[in-house]
């Protein structure tokens, strides 16, 4: 059966209220197709995750405009002044993370393990709420995995087996969200046959990916 | 040259051959226009690649090969792109020599807050937390004053911190100061700049190192 | 066909499509030998790939590409490489839908141990504690009694474990049994073996399953 | 400076009773040449990192036969005889790790993270002298983070400013090791100009390579 769907049914797969990990960093290796379709729907009260809330009219920062979302867990959201707005006004929950935690925290949520010590954030108000633990006289703070119910990614080339390519500054999280959603929906620039991807090149397995939009450059 | 070029040639020159460094958005970004001619620095950029290179020229930006501000730019010879957990691995485990960033404020102890003004401005750290926690040297490039004439070099943060005691070298365009375990260590002065007036415009206790010495940027 | 083969055919009769498999050294990997024809599953090669192969001709050996057990292999069309954090992330991180290992002993509690025998042969747990750690299914693969005609499938491993309550299904030439939260269940015998033989070679207790069934290999 | 020196010199860098890293996976991607020259050596008393001990004539299992190593963590022995006998013996110090936790300790170990919890080993005797913690009612190990004075690495095409390629399964711990260890020395099969590799196909950047050798292929 084939992988490649359209995006109204890739959409169909988020419901209201469902954790959805966005890959791209300020827009660069965002899924702007599946986005836009997000925006044209009626989905609401999501959750999402992502490394920035990008720009008002680029990538993700888009659903927040549009009200669709009612939690962000993020590191940035300077680029976008709606998000702080409506966080401002009570409107949005905000969670600001460190950038490399925030990786480090998808990646567990992928790797199955149940946490990890970071340094980052010690002295800070980043260590509330959280254990700390100190090996060898120094201090860390215990984060935790981060999952979600739906990731949606930016691929550069995607076989039709799912093997994703990203070119150059458009990996940043996407590898990691396919590690750690329930369900993987890579939106592809281009489309090719399984194998003309160079093994060594493949940053996605394509076990990993669910469904495959896009291609159509 | 306006300050914020002084202070940027300033923080040039702490760069060694062989480094490898972060540069914050905004006048930190700059210092990369300065780096001595004899030595090899490779940038980092946090969102996925080390070897960064000047800004393409207009017309032959890559959409898919940005800075972690989202401008286009280039990759030197050489580099190597990677996702964000081994850029942070890279970041957190300490093989970033030098991170340059922008402070609102920066004590003596060598606190640093640059990530939020509570009640005003929230634009979140990004990957400054990891940056200040894992690079060997942490050096602020700042203007000495805010805008208004305050002082940015206190005895203690007030806004949320960064990083507490992260910091190394602050440099503004009046001086170049080391935190050290005895405190906030004058070290040089610019040129036509009084002891005396970096007193005045810095909140933090100074101690006047010995062998004071001129700014030298060339 | 001889037990182990038997043993395999069954096995790979619970490979569903779409599967990824990672298969243990001996008589696990004898179960590729027999996926059935109308599906498609992955296998996974812990030293660093998806896609596993088989044997390649005499003469084409590729001395870069080796399962873990350091042989010879080939990669299908669409696999890929990682490294060894990758591996062990898709595997402890629940991404390996089905593993297939061996037993030393393996007991009613779904307990396995087949990583040392204390004081006398210690190979060391490899793979083996995240595989069972981390694949959505656990399926042991052995012979039903030892060379010498102990039992393997015991009420309590004695050997240190490899995983505690981690095991699903045991295949045995004689037996296919699952783990359940009420016991041990015998679920189908061999054909020409009796339910008092399958009894009378297993130490664990057995709960026969009210619709016990002949083992099909077909 | 050139990074490219000889095995002599590059083991030169290697002193007595230090801590070694050595990729490879029961050999493949091992830097063998340079296993040839500290076995040639005098150097004793090495606490080896790796994951397995290969084999009695093949790969780092080579310096446990030739008693130049006190003590080995790794993942598995099982594929060379002496490093069990001198085990059981009391000549050598084993710690036996599983796989997955081994490559994480050594990821952890590069990647600035105190540790790290894992559900790997939980009822087996790994637990022994570890904490343990609890999320969300699952219990998990917390294990620590390993580094090594040098890395001895294997790379199928490296770069004169040290960027490494591994060719298809000789990557396994390699990467992983370029980051926890404080010199890092790669075996090269090929060296090649700057430039020469696909910026995606570096698995290690240069910039964490101190000495190549080899190239003669």
């Amino acid at each position: 059966m084939s992988k490649i769907i359209s995006y109204e049914k890739a959409v169909d797969k988020i419901k209201d209220g469902m954790t959805i990990m966005v890959g791209g960093f300020l827009g660069v290796g965002s899924p702007h197709n599946l986005i836009d379709t997000i925006f044209k729907s009626n989905i609401k009260d999501l959750t999402i995750i992502a490394n920035d809330t990008a720009f008002p009219e680029i990538g993700v920062g888009k659903l927040v405009v549009n009200r669709q979302v009612k939690k962000v867990i993020t590191s940035h959201i300077g680029t976008n002044k709606e998000t702080g707005r409506q966080m401002s006004a009570g409107e949005l929950e905000v969670v600001l993370v460190p950038q490399g935690t925030l990786a480090e925290q998808i990646r567990a949520g992928g790797a199955g393990l149940g946490g990890f010590l970071t340094p980052t954030g010690i002295g800070t108000i980043v260590e509330e709420g959280k254990q700390k633990i100190t090996i060898d006289g120094k201090d860390y703070l215990l984060e935790l995995p981060l999952r979600a119910d739906v990731a949606i990614l930016g691929g550069s080339i995607v076989d039709k087996k799912g093997n994703v390519f990203y070119n150059k500054t458009t990996r940043n999280f996407n590898p990691l969200m396919a590690m750690s959603s329930d369900t993987v929906i890579v939106e592809a620039e281009k489309i090719v046959e399984i194998g003309e991807i160079d093994p060594h090149l493949v940053m996605t397995p394509g076990e990993l990916v669910d469904y495959i939009v896009g291609g159509g450059k | 040259m306006n300050s914020k070029e002084f202070i940027a040639r300033r923080i040039a020159k702490e760069l060694k051959d062989g480094d490898i460094v972060n540069l914050g958005i905004g006048l930190p970004t700059m210092v990369a226009n300065y780096v001595p001619e004899n030595i090899n620095v490779t940038f980092q950029s946090e969102n996925g690649f080390l070897g960064l290179g000047p800004a393409p020229e207009e017309g032959k930006e890559d959409k898919d090969l940005t800075n972690a501000g989202a401008q286009p730019v280039t990759m030197l010879n050489g580099g190597c792109f990677f996702d964000s957990s081994m850029s942070f691995s890279i970041i957190r485990g300490g093989h970033v020599d030098i991170t340059v960033l922008g402070a609102l404020q920066v004590d003596g102890k060598g606190n640093l807050a640059n990530w939020m003004v509570p009640n005003k401005i929230i634009p979140g750290m990004g990957g400054a937390m990891d940056l200040v926690t894992g690079a060997k040297k942490v050096i602020i490039g700042t203007e000495h004053c805010t805008k208004k004439g305050a002082p940015k070099i206190l005895k203690e943060c007030i806004y949320p911190l960064t990083g507490a005691n992260v910091v190394d070298v602050i440099v503004t365009e009046l001086a170049y100061m080391t935190i050290t375990d005895k405190g906030l260590v004058l070290e040089e002065i610019a040129p036509n700049v009084t002891v005396e007036e970096v007193i005045s415009k810095t909140d933090a206790e100074l101690i006047i190192a010995h062998n004071l010495k001129i700014m030298d940027i060339e």
